[in-house]
């Protein structure tokens, strides 16, 4: 699997991401500055986490208007596998490749813990590795992670099998306690319609060394090198 | 030309950091405060001068920056 | 016109206003030759102040144990620099934000945070960790709730923006930090220990390059503000308070580095308190050379600045460099490619002055060697601290009942966990850290390497009040305990002096007793001082904070995944208490949380047995012996037992056999060098712990889910935990 | 009582926010745009209908809570 790393100033999980992406595939992504306006031929872009221009107006706001995101939404529509965490989904969103936006959130601190996930959908590009029903653990570190879409388009997202992880407790019940943002219906990541973008607020990056305190991160990893190589 | 754009969160966004505001009016005692909305106020300085233009830049500015109109509406007001 | 500048008549009030004693002023009048102007009356202001000056510290800090095999830059640069082994080296520094952060607690702390940041990263290092020590007033007081929400806020906002994890520190409170809290911060970066950048300036006609944020009229003191003029809206008082840009200061950090992998920085000094006019001073003074600066030529955020205010701002995110000839270039790509300002400001000099001009015309010329070194020191007067009381462990009454006391003692203020305040730290970015915050020390990895760095503030203000010199020697050991108890092996401290005002001859006392006691801990820890900070005026209404020296210590493990924390991890083991119990309950949490007495000599600190203990400790980690270890401070045994089976989820149970003390002395007591472990290998620690002379006894066993205390007082855990975790949480909620 | 809040930063206090979406405005080549700076908006009910008194109970939540007077200023505007 070939990969490409995208990087805007004030992006802070880059090496991380690189590390998880190297671990899985055994080669280096590629780093791509976010002025670039083309993209090098590569399986899967990661759009890592951080502040990109320091979270100012709206967390992703400007990073999702610069000139690299134009090639990243014209790679999407090519089919090419984006996946974007933390910082990365706001700007997915905020670029409109995903639906919604992510709000600050709710008890409105900053949150970074190591947080259980039920993975509702096992049978994406991003998640196969899995079973549905899992429940894994990665941590968050976020302060705009509250996911927000009308009912509408949570309704559709739900009804397509969009909704790729959401907030749980240790047995994988979701309820309204376990919402660590206050995102509706404890949504954690979610999917394009044709499947090939996943954005999601945890790290699955800092969950790939037993030394981490887990390694449930590896299983999206290697699930996207089996689908993408 | 001086200008001002408000931003606000559309009807039926939930507002975390109003109800936050609201909740601590509360528990300063402040009663029958409700409703409580946070917006962002931009205000900026603008080289055109014609207000019609002025206008429709910022409101171009609006549409590709400085709102998210997924979740915020916005409204421009020009000061001269 | 530039004139102009310097218009303000300098009368001697001007010159009292500005903080220049009158014998300063001598002194001053001396080294000129001449009135100074309002430009150079405003650098010998800052240049003279106790924070640039240290006057009334230097004397006493110049007697601190600063070297050792392990460190290669000791105080007097921007940070301390140690050797970690394989070609790299550890930078780091504490410094403190106390004033700023009571005023405006969010952008008070966050700019702390960039301020000792750059601190390191001027060096060549990257930020690979974060510590904060803070102290808020007592609970009860108004304003605490806000200062701690703002604190914690402004301590993630800089950090986590910076992509730095933050690690570590302490919270605790104290009604004498009701008008003074402290906010301490330390950063620990890592550089090759090859390509280390210093701030002394050389090479008679290099450029002299400013980079970075522009600079507005940010923190310029406010006693010289009022005789400043103001261009527009003078009825709006402008606020001193500095706004901080992490923003900004990431992408500093990495144009810095990337200007630094390079060779064409001579010299590279942060701005940070007294902005332009320290950076170019110490860059000429270490260099023993002159700079002249075109002030026009600083990028400016605001109109109308004048040369007083460009040379005293305090404006965040700037550094200023001196690159080789020719260089321009190829440093001004890297910065604008980062989207940050870089000028030309001047030049280096063989004149040994530091000259300013504005368009060409000299505004200020001071000789620098005389302005660093005619710098005033002073020998103020001290006076010893009184002996406190010794309070007779027998005196103290026993509680109504044993869990009842803990349960209370673990759910006080200064214990209950800060889980609250940390999980608003990206505490994981850059994926290397191995121990999080909530144990003894945090160990982060350094990248690349199985190797790590084990890291922990600690101070015990309360013991440093009754015995500044034990109270001193004591926030040393425990800073080398909580590292030791991770399995690192200590290498240095930096150090944050928060006292109260120094000419008052008692709080002096403080301060030189906190020194001596240091300094011996130092020597017989081999745990050298690199790099430090002094606050000094802490008070209000004529009342001083508790003397609070805050020690921040790194040391080294070989190989992370040895790395030792507290947590229980299987039952059935044996729980073995290391060190001696003598039963000291002076100044112990105990007698303040049970019998509401703050008094007492603290415990006494025998160096010779820390360092045996704490050696024996490493070894027994090392060899694979342990599988669960914390070092006794507050609260004592009982208190350390509760954490390790809160963090592991595990009860235990402590057998209390008559050790003739009472059984609430012997778990409540504060006796020094001890550490509690779970271990699987008992017999063999008994062994090897009797052939090293090092007291060793078997205290209880891990089970079960509650904490048992002797032979049927239980608690269960969860009751524990709520009381340890929901603390500091509810106490928050009721935010108002 | 509807009324607004509006919170700006004080002169020569730092807006870095204001600072980057003047620079992302540039790059997004709206040309001629300065002096950018974001403030709040916040928008409330108050039971109060007394117009002078809801101003000053307004003031007092300004004071305490809505502001942070160390380094922004507020105007406050009764809509009815
Ligand atoms: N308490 C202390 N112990 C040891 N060194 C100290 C102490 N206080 C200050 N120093 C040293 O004095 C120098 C100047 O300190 P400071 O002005 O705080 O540095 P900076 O200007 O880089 O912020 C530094 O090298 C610092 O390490
Ligand atoms: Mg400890």
């Amino acid at each position: 699997m070939k990969s490409a790393v995208i990087l805007f100033p004030g992006t802070n999980r880059e090496n991380d991401a690189i590390a998880a992406l190297e671990q899985a595939s055994g080669s280096k992504p590629q780093l791509v500055w976010h002025g670039e306006t083309e993209l090098p031929k590569v399986d899967l872009i990661m759009i890592p986490g951080g502040f990109s221009y320091g979270d100012y107006l709206r967390s992703g706001a400007m990073a999702g208007k610069s000139p690299v995101m134009r090639a990243v939404a014209d790679q999407a529509k090519a089919g090419v596998s984006i996946i974007g965490v933390c910082n990365g989904f706001q700007i997915l969103t905020e670029t409109h490749l995903l639906p919604g936006a992510l709000m600050r959130n709710a008890h409105l601190k900053f949150i970074c813990k190591r947080a259980a996930l039920k993975i509702e959908n096992a049978e994406t590009r991003f998640t196969s590795k899995y079973d549905a029903g899992q429940v894994v653990k990665y941590p968050v570190a976020h302060h705009d992670g509250n996911y927000f879409a009308d009912s509408e388009t949570l309704d559709r997202l739900e009804g397509e099998g969009r909704v790729a992880l959401r907030y749980c407790d240790d047995d994988g019940v979701v309820a309204p306690e376990t919402n660590l943002n206050g995102s509706q219906r404890n949504i954690a990541g979610i999917l394009n319609e044709k499947g090939n973008v996943l954005g999601m607020m945890p790290h699955p990056e800092n969950a790939i060394d037993p030394l981490h305190g887990g390694i449930d991160g590896r299983g999206l990893f290697s699930s996207m090198v089996e689908a993408l190589s | 030309m001086k200008a001002k754009v408000y931003i606000t969160l559309k009807n039926g966004v939930l507002d975390p950091q109003g109800k936050a505001i609201e909740h601590a009016l509360g528990a300063l005692d402040f009663g029958g405060v409700n409703e409580v909305r946070q917006g962002k106020m931009i205000e900026l300085d603008i080289a055109e001068s014609d207000e019609a233009k002025a206008k429709s830049q910022i409101e171009a500015m609006c549409e590709k920056l400085l709102a998210n109109t997924v979740i915020e509406n916005y409204a421009i007001e020009l000061i001269g | 016109m530039s004139n102009d500048f310097n218009a303000i008549e300098i009368t001697p009030e001007l010159i009292a206003e500005h903080g220049i004693t009158e014998e300063e002023r001598e002194v001053l009048m001396n080294i000129m030759g001449r009135m100074p102007t309002y430009t150079e009356l405003g650098i010998f202001s800052v240049m003279w102040s106790e924070h640039c000056s240290y006057k009334s510290s230097r004397f006493w800090l110049k007697t601190l144990p600063t070297e050792g095999p392990q460190v290669i830059c000791g105080p007097g640069e921007n940070a301390g620099v140690v050797d970690i082994g394989d070609g790299q080296a550890a930078i780091f520094k504490m410094e403190s934000h106390n004033h700023p952060s009571y005023i405006e607690p969010y952008q008070g702390a966050a700019t702390g945070v960039g301020g000792i940041m750059r601190d390191v990263f001027t060096m060549g290092a990257r930020p690979i960790a974060n510590l904060n020590a803070l102290r808020f007033g007592s609970p009860d007081h108004p304003k605490t709730r806000h200062l701690v929400s703002g604190v914690v806020a402004g301590i993630g906002g800089y950090g986590n923006c910076m992509g730095v994890p933050t690690v570590g520190g302490e919270t605790t409170f104290h009604p004498s930090y009701n008008g003074n809290i402290l906010v301490n911060a330390m950063t620990i970066g890592l550089a090759n220990a090859d390509k280390i950048f210093y701030s002394k300036a050389s090479g008679i006609g290099n450029p002299v390059v400013y980079v970075g944020s522009k600079t507005g009229r940010d923190g310029i003191h406010g006693a010289t503000m009022a005789s400043a003029e103001f261009d527009d809206n003078s009825d709006e008082k402008r606020p001193t308070v500095q706004v901080g840009d992490p923003f900004a200061e990431k992408l500093l950090l990495e144009a810095c580095l990337e200007l630094m992998a390079g060779d064409s920085i001579i010299s590279i000094q942060d701005m940070g308190a007294a902005g332009l006019t320290s950076s170019s001073v110490e860059m000429a003074d270490k260099g023993e050379v002159g700079i002249e600066l075109w002030l026009d030529k600083v990028p400016m955020r605001e109109e109308g600045m004048t040369p007083y205010e460009l040379m005293l701002s305090e404006s965040q995110e700037r550094m200023l460099m001196v690159l080789k000839p020719g260089r321009e270039e190829e440093a001004r790509k890297i910065f604008e490619k980062w989207e940050l300002d870089f000028a030309v400001i001047g030049t280096v000099t063989d004149t040994r002055h530091l000259v300013l001009k504005w368009d060409g015309e000299v505004v200020g010329d001071i000789p620098v060697p005389p302005l660093v070194d005619a710098s005033p020191m002073y020998e103020r007067p001290w006076e010893p601290t009184p002996k406190a009381v010794e309070i007779d462990a027998a005196s103290v009454a026993a509680p109504s009942s044993l869990t009842g006391a803990l349960k209370q003692m673990i759910g006080s203020p200064n214990m209950a966990s800060k889980r609250w305040i940390w999980e608003q730290y990206d505490h994981l970015v850059m994926g290397e850290t191995i121990q999080s915050p909530g144990g003894d020390a945090a160990v982060v990895r350094i990248p690349g390497k199985t190797k790590g760095i084990a890291t922990s503030s600690d101070c015990n203000p309360v013991y440093v009040k009754a015995d500044p010199i034990e109270g001193g020697k004591q926030a040393v050991a425990e800073c080398w305990r909580n590292i030791t108890a991770t399995g690192a092996k200590p290498l240095a401290i930096t150090n944050n002096m928060n006292f109260g005002n120094p000419e008052r001859p008692n709080i002096m006392g403080q301060f030189v007793g906190a020194i001596k006691g240091m300094s011996e801990a130092c020597i017989a820890l081999d745990f050298p001082v690199v790099s430090g900070n002094v606050s000094l005026y802490n008070e209000t209404k004529g009342e001083g904070i508790l003397p609070t020296p805050v020690i921040g210590g790194i040391g080294v493990i070989a190989d992370v995944a040895k790395s030792m924390n507290m947590a229980l991890k299987n039952a059935d083991e044996e729980l073995v208490l290391i060190g001696e119990t003598k039963g000291h309950m002076g100044s112990t949490l105990y007698l303040r949380e049970i019998e509401g007495r703050e008094e007492g000599t603290p415990p006494v600190v025998d160096l010779a047995v820390e360092r045996r203990n704490g050696d024996f400790i490493r070894d027994l980690i090392d060899a694979g012996l342990v599988s669960a270890c914390h070092d006794l401070s507050d609260g004592g045994l009982a208190c350390a037992v509760t954490d390790m089976a809160m963090a592991g989820k595990l009860g235990a149970t402590l057998s209390l056999t008559d050790s003739g003390l009472g059984n609430h002395v012997a778990l409540f007591a504060e006796d020094q060098g001890r550490y509690l472990l779970s271990t699987a290998n008992a017999d063999k620690i008994l062994e090897k712990a009797a052939a090293s002379g090092v007291p060793a006894t078997i205290v209880g066993k891990t089970g079960g889910d509650a904490l048992t205390l002797g032979d049927g007082d239980a608690i269960s855990l969860a009751e524990l935990v709520d009381a340890h975790e929901g603390w500091l949480p509810n106490y928050m909620a009721q935010e108002a």
